[in-house]
């Protein structure tokens, strides 16, 4: 995937004069960090390390990138902003801390929260950590046709189709998409709960109800 | 069982054939008839399982909701698994028709679908931690992410259904429809009736719903009105731990 | 980076009542200028003095938002963040310093041509399932000029020119390009969903549509 937006960055369609205004050859660590600044606080939505990377002609390393967003990320702990970096989907992100959205709420009109029914949840979490998975191999686990679920998993974008299985039959693959991780907030695939986790988190959920 | 009898005579329910898209399935079913009864997964009883199992699936056949033929592969498995467990030497294994060979493959295909079920709703909890993250406005238009809630599944409300009228053999009265034939009760007007219930309350329980009405027609009637209204996304019904009441309140868009 | 979105434990902030979250009375004056450049940053354009104090239901005076508003502007100021607090159209907003303005576009225009526009979708679809493909065919499918569409396409390295009719005219055809395969993860060209099969999701969908 790196390989295309290398490919477009290339193309030598950037303006000659903007690069001169955007030489990172004598950048300091700070201005690089407040340029990722700027770059996240502009973007509504996880940006890749890659993509970071090209902003800076890619003459700056993923890990450099890293670890200025790593500071940038503790200075706004140290100083207690509303707003930190979390890592998410595959990139990074600038969003308020949990604690403030009530009083976010009461000023803008409360974020639409992704809300699936069981049998969806139970489908998507099928496909997130069996991936690539076909139709049947989720209707065998769920005893129970999964098209309508799958489907509209599908059009919700949180599932794609992966490409087809290479064994007789061929039949299509599906897994999670890059908008699930956004969607749930998670790093990674690798960052999806383990079995003990789960356990972890649906005990806390239900000591919860309780002491309502 | 009565069903044809039921349909026949009870022209008011007849065309609300409900389908339901939030239709979970058989193991879905399974899981929940055995944390109902507390059971480990590991523990339980073929026969006592196949018993209830079949009550439910003549329950949901006389409420009329469309019934996926999954349900009947289960329940024709789960038969054969029992007659095996009475007869557990001279029957020797056919299998045909059937989704388990024995009972420990039952058991190991729901741990592994419990597994899921609680992944999924572990995954819920993300979500809902993640909703309290506001990020930077979008640019384009937002993706719409409703979906209708229902926090109570389709089972919690039969469960409840089932303890608010006359359990197990409901509806197997026939000097009952005699009576009920001339009941003008039906699900639009019962649909209506939880609606006006709904602007005058926050909630309702959904007990409370049935304990005032006399006869199973008009039980019915409310019941495939709540059905029909959270199919709608009018209401929601909302229960705040397994087989604990189940309240009903309207759907803030 | 990640103990918010793992803080499982404070999700009992989501079971209490709102008014209990947003009590303003035993607010610190820090926590006042932390809400409101939560409600700054959520924000898409500048926000009146009037509608601030709203969010802590008037019970703090006008004076008082506008000191905290300049502290936080003050503090952005001398940690040199990319972003400060501007006073404009009667209202304050939070927007990025003007130093940063070519990073952004650079950014984002980079983020723009990697997007594909729908006409470019069904574009490159078509090329994709009926390759080796004439632009007049083309055409004819889309029912308009594909012309520029095509050429975009073929800057962006996701389409090439594969040959010439055998035909009269000697029309030029177009193939997808590897580069297309790679980013649309496929492995190969017979990875690519039938049209049956891309029918059939769209028909599911179509009825989940209709039914609601």
């Amino acid at each position: 995937m790196d390989s295309e937006k290398k490919n477009f960055e290339d193309d030598s369609l950037i303006e000659k004069d903007e690069a001169q205004q955007t030489d990172q050859a004598d950048l300091s660590e700070s201005e690089i960090q407040a340029i990722l600044e700027a770059v996240l606080f502009t973007a509504s939505e996880p940006i890749s390390v890659s993509q970071l990377r090209s902003v800076f002609d890619r003459a700056i390393s993923g890990h450099a990138i890293r670890a200025q967003l790593r500071e940038l990320g503790q200075f706004y702990d140290q100083h207690q902003r509303s707003f930190q970096i979390l890592e998410i989907a595959n990139g990074f992100q600038i969003c308020t801390r949990p604690d403030y959205a009530a009083w976010i709420e009461k000023f803008h009109t409360r974020q639409v929260r992704v809300k699936l029914t069981p049998s969806a949840l139970e489908t998507l979490a099928i496909v997130a950590y069996k991936q690539p998975v076909t139709r049947l191999e989720i209707e065998e686990i769920r005893g129970v046709n999964s098209d309508s679920v799958l489907n509209s998993l599908i059009e919700k974008g949180l599932v794609r189709i992966s490409g087809r299985k290479q064994e007789a039959g061929r039949a299509l693959l599906f897994s999670s998409s890059n908008q699930f991780l956004e969607q749930f907030g998670l790093k990674n695939l690798s960052d999806l709960p383990s079995v003990e986790e789960i356990q972890e988190i649906l005990d806390q959920s239900e000591s919860d109800l309780n002491n309502d | 069982m009565d069903i044809e009898k039921l349909n026949s005579s009870e022209a008011t329910i007849e065309p609300y054939s409900i389908k339901l898209d939030f239709f979970e399935g058989p193991l879905n079913l399974l899981l929940h008839l055995i944390q109902q009864q507390e059971m480990d997964i590991t523990e339980i009883s073929i026969s006592a399982i196949t018993d209830q199992y079949l009550e439910y699936i003549e329950l949901m056949e006389l409420l009329d909701l469309d019934l996926a033929s999954e349900f009947i592969v289960m329940a024709a498995t789960l038969l054969q698994l029992k007659s095996q467990s009475i007869l557990p030497t001279t029957q020797p294994d056919t299998g045909e028709n059937r989704q388990f060979k024995d009972r420990q493959e039952l058991v190991k295909h729901l741990l592994e679908y419990k597994q899921f079920k609680e992944a999924g709703q572990a995954l819920d909890r993300y979500a809902d931690q993640n909703s309290l993250t506001y990020t930077r406005p979008e640019i384009e238009g937002v993706s719409d992410w409703r979906e209708y809630e229902i926090s109570a599944t389709l089972f919690d409300l039969i469960s409840a259904f089932q303890t608010v009228t006359i359990r197990p053999n409901f509806g197997a009265d026939d000097d009952y429809y005699e009576e009920i034939q001339e009941d003008p009760i039906t699900v639009e007007m019962q649909m209506d009736f939880v609606q006006r219930l709904l602007t005058d309350n926050k909630q309702i329980r959904f007990s409370e719903l049935f304990s005032e009405f006399g006869s199973k027609t008009e039980k019915i009637a409310t019941f495939l009105a709540i059905l029909e209204l959270v199919r709608l996304q009018q209401i929601m019904a909302i229960q705040s731990d397994h087989f604990t009441e189940i309240y009903l309140q309207r759907k803030v868009a």
